[in-house]
């Protein structure tokens, strides 16, 4: 078979899969459409952004959802597919921390002390200027998302960490809900949970000592170093229904629909 | 007291109130642990569905129940979650069924040897054993990719009762097996054969085991997200089934799931736990529904 | 001389013809699973089993910290549902009225139907916070642990105890109890001498069912482990790593690793080598708990 | 007619488990159409087991086997390829101890006729009815047809059983002590339906009690242990075993705690 | 030794399921020290379940409560707060049907004597011996002590029932028909053993068998069926009852049956 034909007729299922990251913004998207047209459009979150990615390769899906950059290996991978990376908005990436640690004073973290942390070099958050208490740092699961930006932030490249092992975290519900309630906590976050009421993001602090918090602007300038783009993938580009649903993602609504679940839209982004 | 002139004992009441003592501070122990043990349990219960209730009983309204998931989640209702957690649980009962009946009879009344019954009890126990998430792994690589079914809600309910088979096979050996000897002989010896035999006292004494595993069974499969997540439930499109293929169900676990995990807007949260009392009232109402045959099927099992 | 096997009734036939099917399905299932996971067992041999590291991009797939954690968390989880399930059940056949016994079972059941992720939730939200502060003495990083762990899933695996417990005393005969009763035992004396050896195979089988699941859970041990790998106890039988994170095999099955796996044949195969491990593990133990209820009804004869 | 009932030849009862003794030894006899034959013995000598033979029930007894063969109606049960389920249909069994399946009077009485389909749904209360008046206990359960059966006296659960024996229409009656439980006049009873049976049945009676075994049996066996064996003894008419007293000690000291026997037949 | 053993004053049985009526209409009796006293009367008259009531193990029949009281060597066993437990040591009770629990003969006979503790570990075999002796079943099952019970004949259990509420050595004996299921040799080693114990025991004892009765009962009661419910029709010894024939049409019927009674006390 050939990969990607799009659904144009009539009765034909649109099926999206991939990333939970992207899923609420798209699924609502999606309910929005199909209020508009009666269409009937699946989405499903199975293997998160690898399994869009792979689903869509395999030809059993018309949308990917993807909150990576697609990679050299996952075009060789599936050479059959002419994967499109269509950018509809962009998350970032915090590091944040539990109450009692940022009421100590503790606002900013470089670049090595948080290589010192993830080595296991550092264990006491005295060493950051913090309280005399033990760094409980949870570690975002490898092969999320937020894991990939965070560690091509920290080392370049995801091949370069050092292998660790700490107590691991998944979803953004669950991160919150543990670092809020453990002491000397660090993990990594969304930016958009930061609440700051529960968890509190850490400003990062480059080489040249300049503080930068991980604020809207600063997301949208690419000055905050963590941040992702959210990707829709398509077969080849975009036709018929397929291409309906990305114009309809570019669009005012679509867009207000990407900051509805705490992302940045495109318009917030600066280029 | 009268002196007992045959007793075995060198001073009898003596030793014997002694071991009476003993015995009755046992039985009180006894009573007072085991009762705590019952109340705990109650307690438990009743704290964790109340947490649940608290939590949830806000988001419970008609429309929760008879609505489409709008928002994805933060408003509408949870009417094709529903919907399809109940067809599953339909298919998986009418798939488990058959096989648990199967299986118990194999076991417990036709094979001879104990070797070959050891055997299959071992296989169930080691089916049970299989993590859900192996169910989920192996049957996307049968009904998804060999049959080419894409998802569909036949093979998640396919796959929930083979999971939960071997809890309602076993229970349902269990009392077969308690069901007294002289019952079977004396049915026998009416000239029944094995086959009447089964249906007349077997069955009829034993059925409640069916019952007792299909609700746990079936109390477990309602919760599960993990074999159903990669061959028959997506998050969310699905309506009523129409075919068996690429007809994906939405379902209540991995609605859950989903949202449990990340989900940003903070009405989603209410009607999670709505969602998931709505849950635990289906497992309930299955319990209750099955209340008035297991009453009964009690009394008559009662026996002396 | 026994004649060749032929089956006389339809109830028969179609009896054969099921279990064959759900051998066939369990062989399949394995033969899957084996087949999958072939390139791990060449790569590691028995490294796989007793290697305590596992960092996938090296290459190293050493499984003992995932089985150590799997164990510790069903034993704890038995050691808190085999008392009070089968405690329970016993004050409900043996002491309270018998019509507050179906009320209680089938109370007990709801328990059973709570979603795995709901559980994983209410460890989240509260478990995991009163074991942080029961424990805040002995310094403990989080409330993640594989004590956390064991309650949960102790509290999972409790209806399933419970309700088999409670049919496996309610099939032991009245007349054995009034015999008893009327040689001047006094309940609980009954209850030791005659109901429960009677019921032990029902109670072993009980045990056994709810052990499997205990081991097969993923969500809500997911939640609340910790999920920190390579966690292997400096001693074997301190108590102190229970108060500390771990991984079971299938937490590890449940994480986003499997996602990284899918497409790298050497790491997915180590992730299906992890299911089959997980399936030995619950043949050996199931093996032992049949073992242990053959002997228990042969010892039922002597004295 | 000439031809007998069971013809037991070289019929033998072996333990399989454990130290594989013999409890019953080689046991010949013939039991004739239309009689009522008696088996006595002392207890544990293996009438019971023997009984069990006859409609092949010892089949589902763990751990024994049977050696030898027996003729039923000139047609081998333990050698051919007879049904033992339609066998057992033609021979009916009355247990020693009565076993009451734990559903109502009515459903008791009924429960072959209703399972093995024997008579239309129509006429079942009158099957029930008849049985249980034959068993003399219907004027004490008429009014509580629907009631648990379990809670009967023992004595009712003993006519139950019988009822729902003769219910299911056979030639061939096996009583294993039917009267053991019964009061005198219930004995009467049911020792007044076995000599109206006789007519149109067969049956094998066990009993303990001589007086008993004079009432109603046409012809006696004598089931004795020897060695440790149960063994037929002797056969014959009553009288024919007492003058066999002085030389089969065993039913000698049997019959010692009996004389009040008289032999007026 | 004046004071009766047990003082049984408007003892009833009342049905609490169903239609509610009473089972056994309000009984006086008095059973004095060391007297077999017998209790006899048809089948389902609520003989047993009288028996039961003596050590309470009526508690135990689901649907059946008691009205009135009894009194156990002065004591009131339903209304004072007496210890049913220890009272059922004391009364060893004998069921019409044996119940053989699932374990070796041995551990049968020394059931009680385990669980209760009432002699030390090196007494045990002796206690078993000499119970399985009275008993009259020693010879037949020393060879296979550690043999599944259930194995046993019916007659076999019926005496192993015996042996193990012997083993007990308990004061009073209920024993509900405890030869029914035995040959005559046997029945005379248990009537033997009954005279034997009366020295010490005191015993009641349910019988269909009047000859029975006549030989080993000081006195006898007679429940009859009266209005359909059982009724404490007459008590007194055997040649009282005899004489009260003519004013209780029940006991005439009764005793039809059973004209070969000679009463030769
Ligand atoms: N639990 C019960 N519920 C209702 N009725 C009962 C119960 N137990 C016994 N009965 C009834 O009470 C009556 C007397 O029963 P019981 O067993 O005492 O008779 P019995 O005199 O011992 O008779 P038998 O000589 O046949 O043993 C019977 O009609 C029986 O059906
Ligand atoms: N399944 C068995 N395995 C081994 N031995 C058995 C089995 N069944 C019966 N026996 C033994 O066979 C012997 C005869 O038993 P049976 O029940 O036939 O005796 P019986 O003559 O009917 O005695 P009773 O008059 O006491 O009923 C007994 O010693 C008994 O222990
Ligand atoms: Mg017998
Ligand atoms: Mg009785």
């Amino acid at each position: 078979h050939s990969c990607g034909d799009a659904p144009s007729q009539q009765g034909q299922v649109l099926k999206i899969n991939g990333s939970t990251t992207v899923n609420l913004a798209v699924a609502e998207a999606a309910e929005v459409m199909r209020q508009q047209t009666g269409k009937t459009i699946h989405v499903d979150t199975q293997g998160g952004s690898s399994g869009g990615i792979s689903m869509l390769g395999e030809g059993l899906v018309h949308l990917g959802m993807s909150s990576k950059p697609l990679t050299q290996k996952d075009r060789e991978a599936f050479p059959q597919c002419d994967f499109h990376q269509i950018h509809i908005g962009d998350d970032a990436v915090a590091l944040i921390v539990s109450k009692d640690i940022w009421q100590a004073g503790v606002r900013s973290i470089t670049k090595r002390e948080m290589q010192a942390i993830y080595e296991g070099r550092i264990k006491n958050w005295q060493k950051l200027g913090g309280p005399d208490q033990r760094i409980a740092f949870f570690n975002k699961e490898p092969g999320r998302g937020t894991w990939e930006v965070f560690a091509k932030w920290l080392y370049g490249s995801i091949d370069a960490v050092p292998q660790v092992s700490f107590p691991e975290v998944g979803g953004n519900e669950e991160t919150r809900n543990k670092v809020a309630s453990t002491r000397g906590a660090l993990s990594q976050l969304s930016s958009s949970w930061a609440d700051s009421k529960t968890v509190f993001p850490l400003s990062i602090e480059n080489d040249a000592g300049e503080i930068i918090r991980a604020s809207a602007e600063n997301i949208a300038s690419y000055r905050y170093p963590m941040s992702r783009p959210l990707y829709l993938l398509s077969d080849g580009e975009p036709q018929g229904d397929v291409k309906e649903f990305v114009s309809f993602m570019f669009s005012d609504k679509g867009q207000n629909l990407v900051r509805k679940h705490g992302y940045l839209a495109l318009a917030d982004l600066s280029k | 007291m009268t002196n007992r002139e045959k007793s075995h004992t060198k001073n009898p009441s003596k030793s014997d109130s002694k071991s009476r003592r003993k015995r009755r501070l046992i039985h009180e122990l006894m009573r007072l642990f085991t009762g705590f043990c019952v109340l705990l349990s109650c307690c438990l219960l009743l704290g964790i569905v109340s947490f649940i209730v608290i939590r949830g009983l806000g988001a419970l309204s008609v429309d929760f129940l008879t609505g489409v998931m709008a928002e994805v989640g933060a408003s509408g209702g949870i009417l094709y979650q529903l919907l399809g957690t109940l067809l599953l649980l339909l298919t998986a009962a009418v798939v488990v069924i058959p096989l648990a009946l199967g299986c118990a009879l194999v076991q417990s009344v036709f094979l001879t040897r104990e070797a070959h019954r050891r055997n299959i009890t071992l296989v169930l126990y080691l089916l049970n054993g299989v993590p859900s998430i192996v169910f989920g792994i192996v049957g996307m690589i049968v009904f998804v990719q060999w049959f080419g079914w894409g998802k569909s809600w036949l093979a998640g309910g396919i796959l929930l009762g083979l999971m939960i088979l071997p809890t309602v096979c076993v229970t349902l050996i269990e009392r077969i097996q308690a069901v007294p000897k002289k019952y079977i002989e004396a049915a026998r010896g009416l000239g029944l054969s094995r086959a009447q035999t089964i249906r007349s006292v077997i069955l009829p004494q034993s059925i409640g085991g069916l019952f007792t595993g299909l609700l746990l069974g079936l109390a477990r499969a309602a919760g599960e997200t993990a074999p159903i997540m990669f061959t028959a439930t997506i998050f969310s499109g699905a309506t009523l089934p129409s075919g068996v293929k690429e007809s994906p169900v939405l379902s209540l676990p991995y609605h859950i799931f989903i949202l449990a995990q990340d989900s940003y807007d903070p009405a989603t949260k209410a009607k999670l736990w709505g969602s998931a009392l709505v849950l635990i009232f289906l497992v309930f109402l299955l319990s209750l529904l099955a209340l008035p045959a297991r009453l009964r099927i009690h009394e008559e099992a009662n026996h002396l | 001389m026994k004649t060749r096997y032929s089956p006389r009734s339809y109830i028969e036939l179609w009896s054969w013809l099921f279990a064959a099917l759900t051998l066939f399905v369990l062989l399949a299932g394995a033969v899957l699973l084996l087949k999958d996971s072939v390139l791990v067992w060449k790569h590691e041999g028995t490294e796989i089993l007793t290697g305590k590291e596992w960092f996938y991009r090296s290459e190293t797939f050493g499984a003992a910290a995932m089985i150590y954690g799997t164990l510790i968390v069903a034993v704890l989880a038995l050691l808190i549902a085999a008392p009070l399930g089968i405690g329970a059940a016993i004050c409900t056949v043996e002491y309270l009225p018998a019509r507050w016994r179906m009320v209680i079972k089938t109370m007990i059941e709801m328990l059973a139907g709570i979603p795995s992720v709901v559980y994983g939730l209410l460890g989240i939200l509260i478990l995991r916070n009163w074991i942080y502060q029961l424990f805040e003495d002995f310094e403990i990083l989080s409330g993640d642990t594989l004590l956390t762990a064991g309650i949960l899933l102790g509290v999972m695996i409790l209806p399933t105890v419970m309700t088999l417990a409670d049919d496996a005393l309610s099939g032991v005969a009245r007349a054995q109890r009034i015999a008893a009763r009327g040689l001047g035992l006094n309940a609980t004396d009954t209850i030791f001498s005659v109901s429960l050896p009677q019921a032990l195979p029902g109670l072993i089988a009980a045990l056994l069912l709810a052990l499997g699941r205990a081991m097969g859970e993923t969500i809500a041990v997911f939640l609340v482990i910790g999920r920190q790998d390579n966690q292997w106890p400096g001693e074997l039988f301190s108590l102190r790593p229970l108060v500390e994170s771990g991984q079971t095999l299938s937490s590890k099955l449940g994480g986003a690793e499997i996602n990284i796996a899918y497409g790298q044949p050497l790491h997915w195969s180590a992730m299906v080598g992890l299911s089959f491990l997980l399936l030995l593990l619950v043949v050996g133990l199931t093996l032992l708990g049949l073992w242990i209820r053959e002997h228990s009804k042969h010892t039922s004869y002597d004295k | 007619m000439s031809q007998p009932l069971f013809q037991i030849r070289d019929l033998e009862i072996l333990q399989t488990t454990g130290d594989k003794k013999s409890l019953l030894a080689p046991l010949n006899l013939e039991i004739q159409k239309q009689e009522v034959f008696g088996v006595i013995g002392p207890s544990g000598a293996g009438k019971s087991s023997f009984l069990k033979c006859l409609n092949r029930l010892i089949d589902l007894s763990a751990g024994l086997s049977v050696r030898g063969d027996i003729k039923f109606e000139g047609q081998s049960i333990y050698q051919g390829s007879i049904d033992a389920d339609t066998l057992r249909v033609q021979i009916g069994m009355l247990f020693q101890q009565p076993v009451i399946f734990p559903k109502s009077i009515l459903a008791n009485v009924l429960f072959a006729v209703k399972h093995l389909a024997l008579a239309p749904k129509s006429e079942w209360h009158d099957i029930a009815q008849r049985a249980l008046t034959q068993a003399a206990l219907w004027d004490e359960v008429k009014d509580r047809l629907s009631q648990p059966a379990q809670q009967l006296s023992v004595g009712q659960q003993q006519r139950l059983c019988l009822a729902r024996t003769l219910a299911t229409g056979c030639e061939v009656l096996l009583m294993d002590e039917p009267t053991s439980a019964l009061d005198p006049n219930s004995t009467e009873a049911i020792e007044q339906l076995i000599l109206e049976l006789k007519q149109t049945h067969s049956i094998v009676i066990v009993t303990h009690n001589i007086n008993q075994a004079q009432r109603v049996c046409d012809r006696l066996g004598f089931i004795g242990l020897r060695d440790g064996m149960g063994t037929l003894l002797a056969q014959g008419t009553l009288r024919e075993l007492m003058t066999q007293r002085e030389n089969v000690a065993e039913i000698d000291a049997y019959l010692r705690t009996t004389e009040s026997i008289r032999l007026d037949t």
